[in-house]
């Protein structure tokens, strides 16, 4: 164990733990306000349970053995995990079991602005366990899995055998969140009167600073040490998300004299989105290339979905689906030998990464799409659950009609 | 010259907003208040999980100035656009006001609403 | 005694109720709402960068109590202070009131005021 | 119908809504306003250390529309509920009203109320 | 000194920083809106005064080696204390001594919830001086305290010596403000006219995140190094905070119908005090096991104190002392050798453990509980101070009353 | 490369990038309620384009060698800057980039505190890259640049060469921002209609905890290591922004009778400030004598400067430019051999190192003072930009008129 790589990872992991209330706060921000709470909630309650399902089952379906598409059972409440690192660990192994927990607890979280203000709550924390379970972990084995058997066979996911690039989880996480937005979406159907203006902009501002800052955990954290590696990906993650911004921005200004802080908050998102698979292969000038690329081709996917009738309230799919899309195939795009370590990008010539970066978004599109639905299929006929809220709860507000609260409290005694 | 204040369900504001355009009406504000009627108020649970009934839940108050002869018209739209049929959809006071000055001109009266 | 109801624009409001207490006006209370007029409202980008119209502004309501006598010199105090000869600034209503009655002492009528 | 408005101390607000509805009223609703009467404001500290005077206090108003027999218990019920004694207490005007409507049935005038 | 214990302690003594602005944020939503900047002023106070405290004369009572119960005044001003690491030192001296400065300033902010919205803030002031130093620092002397004298002698508190497993503070830090949170109600008297709602729902929230994120430099920084050790602490602290806010909610859910934002979120602190003592000394599935009694037990514990007479304000005995009990009792029956490096709790078969740290509760209740009703009752005493607000102060608001700000302009111009 | 030097490097670094969006919150609570999102937004922008002008040439401007004033092109778009760190690097090239980049992009965000409410946001976008290049890289240069040539040359900025003590940037950053507020207050104007209450304590509160727990990436960070000198500058941070917390509250209680959270959360950033210069230098005493000097002289300086006809909206200069100097010549006092490494100050007899201080200070007025004045005054006159919103947008506030939204809707469906 090296403690200066176990110092890395163990303010990594805290700064990914804190990207989950940053999105609540970012999310929260956005709906109107009788429904700030159950937006904000919906994150929480995703770091209470999702982790105990990573310990539970989650991680061994994700890290365990098994074969090229899933784990196997055998670390069920990390039983086999150890306390002690090994020789030769850089970290210890509970580390790391907890750095991916922070993973697989934001990215049913990122799902929830696509049903905001509309989605029942109980049904909601049920979706949790099964999403996590059965879309989350096995594109997480595909994507990461590696392990040696005692006879020396690797048994990896079939992705990584595949070599696809996807550092911090563009695919496992963005896309993954951003193609099941669009399956939640399509079956919660429309909110029956949407608002158009964020109820508090200023925690938009907020969220989006604080994923920001969290966003360097998980980006330089996924080298899973302090090097070369990580600090290049905390270099190139703030590079994007500012090129991103300042694209937006000067996108929206141009378009209607205005510069919206919601605008580029969303920016920034869209670069960081875009350059996490891509924090480990791409240099700052890479890192500019997929920024701008980000918040242009956002902004206008942003457009685009608006004229459909999907209502992916909070972006969900403009923003982590096509973002992460992009940052994908922008991976395959930008890669320098020197910084992934052994796989060149098309700009060093290398066409069939693009290719590879491909395949490695369709089978998560496909995959996780396909789950996504059925799973949200099943939830909305069983009895008392059901995905939407009732058209009273919907008109009062989800604070006070799930949550018995509200976010503030207006006249009189205060 | 009459004052049409309109208490309803904060989320009818919308609809409300536009049928009182529809029904010819020039100006209005609203905002949010908080009010008790028949309908006790609402649930809400206390900070650590009890239950209790706060004695009061949010409505929006509109008011608009009309001239007399649009007096039913524009209780119509307020009403046919805030009407839930549930306890706490409100309630429309009419009251005569005596002058109306447009800040902008000066003009007063009829004229001004 | 009458109660004179002002809606003029937010910045506006220091410049009134100074303007109304040079007037000799004892009491008043203002509020926000959310008002439309003439102004259709203000622009607003939507949240991602397109754009669209807010069909309401912020303005600020204020009410004052008044005897008979004083409501031209309240008019002006408040046309004064608030007029920027802009659509959207505002209206003022006079209601005739019956009664007031001073919480502190009870007292009722014009002295109340 | 009397429309009774009620300007009073925020703090008081729970006491005066338990009084009215001792009094048999049975709706109102109430706001926080930023009132100036007699009581010239409260002290602040500007942001950074000094000190000014805040020309205003806030207070909240509450109205209440009632049946003009109930006037002297409601008002009796507001003053009651509300005094301290201290400048600042605050105000209640009474206005006529000439209509009522209840929006969930229709039903106008007294039995509206 | 070794560069990655140092940046891990650098960081996690950060974190622990951020812990009582969080703190500041959880109370201060929780209040009425016109309490607010009073609430949040009397934790960042806390951190303004016991620091100074702290390196004055706070540090070398608490650390210094003086006899089984109380330092010395050998560090005055931190005198003795090297700027230079000595060999073999994992981390500098002096960041030691700022580790422990954050934990000397959150204790008795949380005590302040105890007594919010009627509390006078100058006597306050003076408080945090006398509390700090008579009873803070004993307290941790006694826990945490361990010297060795030039002649050899070991001279520990005497908590250390009896082998009370506490890794993070559970008596020093939750006991011993909850059973002051119980003297400072009792001796304040009732608030004239308590309100039932928070004023800020979101800000309790984005309290009880940063209070989170704050704990893990908390618990996985008093492994002080970056090892096996501070892992495990930063896994079971997360689950235990999640499994503690699930069952609340559920609890709640099942009672009401309804799952407040509020309740979750104390929860989460209700979790993340019970794991404090633990965090060195259980595995995952004994963090699970802390967090749902601590979830179950603090739960019922509000429920009964508030039918009692004492207003506690925001339940800081429920949470903290009686969660504090909980985690310190519950560390004895789930500590694993394995993990605590020698010591067995019950599950292991080691019966006499759930005794000491009874011992060690008993000790703190009784000690904390009599000095700072002492402290209290003296201050209430002395003229120009008195620890009540004056009613009209109250009714006012002590936003206005005491720091003459509001904590949000209403109308006109803004 | 060191992992443990790396590791606090990174957090150190997101440390710094999360005091711009505290600075947003800090600054934007203060203004009123109509222009928060634009003074946010201010800080926001800061980010996105300082970032890429940093990375493009503002990086090699100022590290680039040069010569003693002003850098060189040799690292546009980072060009040389190796990805692999060297033999004998501490922490990897492209990290101690990033790590400035922060720097650089906080420094101009905290100008705009000077004209804030009234400054045309098209204009501010331009001034950011014109100062960070025209100001920020040349003293940059001065005071930390130094490189070694092939032949063994050292070339090194002069202020360096001079033996100016700055640790972390007390000249570089606040000097430099406080005299350029002084410059923009002066061109733009006063407010037509100011007002005299913040529209937001909390979040000035909340802004200033950020502040506080990012001063600790930059000033402990500025030891770029995870050493002792960073444990030194991290303890001595918070007492002195904790001693000149209490004083600024104590003399406003005295003076008012109240104790304002504007006012204490003032007086920690001015003691933050102070200690800026002086965190590698001074020790826990000396920390408390500045942050006592800090507290004291700028709440003066606050009094003072609101008697000139010069509208410094959020006293940049005052807390900023006066705690600056104030840290610049204390440092130069309190300095301590043992601490600096070599360099004595004043209280060891060594007289001569406050005059080198001032000389630093008065370099550095100067030059931004008259760099940052052609700027503006250039900016004013180019058909088009010009530095002051219309009037009729200052009264409708900038949040609508230049960003088309409002931080919080009001009324209505919400
Ligand atoms: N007499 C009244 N005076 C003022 N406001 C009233 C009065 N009665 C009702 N209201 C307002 O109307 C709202 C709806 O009234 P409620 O009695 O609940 O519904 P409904 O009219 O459908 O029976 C209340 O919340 C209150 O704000
Ligand atoms: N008939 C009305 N009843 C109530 N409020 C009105 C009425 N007409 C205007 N208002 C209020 O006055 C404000 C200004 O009115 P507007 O017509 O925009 O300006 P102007 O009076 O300058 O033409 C509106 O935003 C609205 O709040
Ligand atoms: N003439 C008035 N018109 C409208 N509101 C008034 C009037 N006079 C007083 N008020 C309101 O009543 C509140 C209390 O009035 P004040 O004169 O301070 O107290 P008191 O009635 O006890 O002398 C004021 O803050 C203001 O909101």
């Amino acid at each position: 164990m090296d403690s200066g790589h176990t110092s890395w990872m163990l303010i990594a992991t805290a700064l990914v733990f804190f990207m989950t209330p940053g999105l609540a706060f970012f999310y929260g921000g956005l709906v109107r306000a009788k429904n700030i709470i159950n937006t904000v909630m919906m994150s929480f309650m995703s770091i209470a349970i999702v982790s105990i399902v990573w310990v539970l089952w989650g991680y061994s379906l994700a890290f365990g053995t098994g074969n090229a598409f899933i784990g196997d059972f055998s670390h069920l409440g990390l039983s086999g995990i150890s306390f002690a690192s090994a020789e030769g660990d850089d970290i210890p192994p509970l580390l790391f079991v907890a750095f991916q927990m922070m993973f697989a607890v934001i990215t049913p979280a990122l799902i929830t602005g696509a049903f905001a203000e509309r989605f029942k709550f109980s049904t909601y924390l049920i979706f949790l366990v099964l999403w996590s379970t059965l879309v989350y972990a096995p594109i997480t084995h595909w994507v990461w899995a590696s392990n040696v058997l005692a006879d020396g066979t690797e048994v990896n996911g079939w992705l990584w055998d595949l070599g696809a690039l996807d550092f911090a989880g563009g695919t496992v996480i963005h896309i993954n969140a951003g193609i099941a937005a669009v399956a939640a979406a399509l079956l919660v159907g429309k909110r029956r009167n949407p608002g158009i203006q964020p109820n508090n902009v200023p925690y938009v501002v907020l969220g989006a600073a604080i994923l920001w800052l969290g966003w360097f955990g998980f980006n330089a954290g996924s080298a899973v040490a302090a090097n070369d590696s990580a600090a290049n990906a905390f270099l190139v993650t703030s590079l994007a998300a500012s090129t991103a911004a300042l694209t937006w921005g000067v996108i929206s200004h141009l378009k209607t004299g205005k510069m919206g802080a919601v605008g580029v908050a969303t920016g920034a998102v869209a670069g960081l989105v875009a350059i996490t698979p891509a924090a480990g292969a791409v240099n700052a000038m890479g890192a500019l290339a997929i920024g701008f690329g980000a918040g242009l081709i956002c902004f206008y996917a942003v457009e685009l979905l608006h004229k459909t009738k999907m209502d992916d309230a909070l972006d969900v799919f403009a923003v982590h689906g096509i973002g992460g899309i992009w940052g994908a195939i922008a991976t395959g795009i930008f890669a320098l030998e020197a910084i992934t370590g052994g796989t060149k990008g098309l700009i060093e010539g290398n066409v069939a990464q693009v290719g590879i970066q491909a395949v490695a978004v369709i089978a998560t599109v496909a995959y996780s799409g396909i789950v996504s639905l059925i799973i949200l299929f099943i939830l909305d006929k069983i009895p008392g659950l059901g995905l939407r809220s009732s058209e009273s709860d919907e008109d009062i507000g989800l604070d006070l009609a799930e949550h018995g609260e509200q976010s503030a409290v207006q006249d009189g005694a205060n | 010259m009459l004052k049409i204040e309109a208490i309803f369900r904060p989320e009818r504001v919308g609809a409300v907003t536009d049928s009182l355009l529809a029904a010819g009406v020039t100006g209005f504000h609203y905002q949010n208040v908080t009010g008790q009627g028949q309908q006790k108020g609402v649930e809400v649970v206390t900070g650590r999980g009890g239950q209790t009934t706060r004695s009061a839940s949010s409505k929006t108050l509109l008011v608009t100035v009309v001239s007399d002869d649009k007096k039913d018209a524009v209780v119509e739209a307020i009403v046919s656009a805030s009407r839930t049929g549930e306890i706490g959809d409100g309630k429309i006071f009419v009251t005569e006001i005596s002058d109306t000055i447009r800040v902008r001109t000066g003009e007063a009266g009829e004229s001004a609403i």
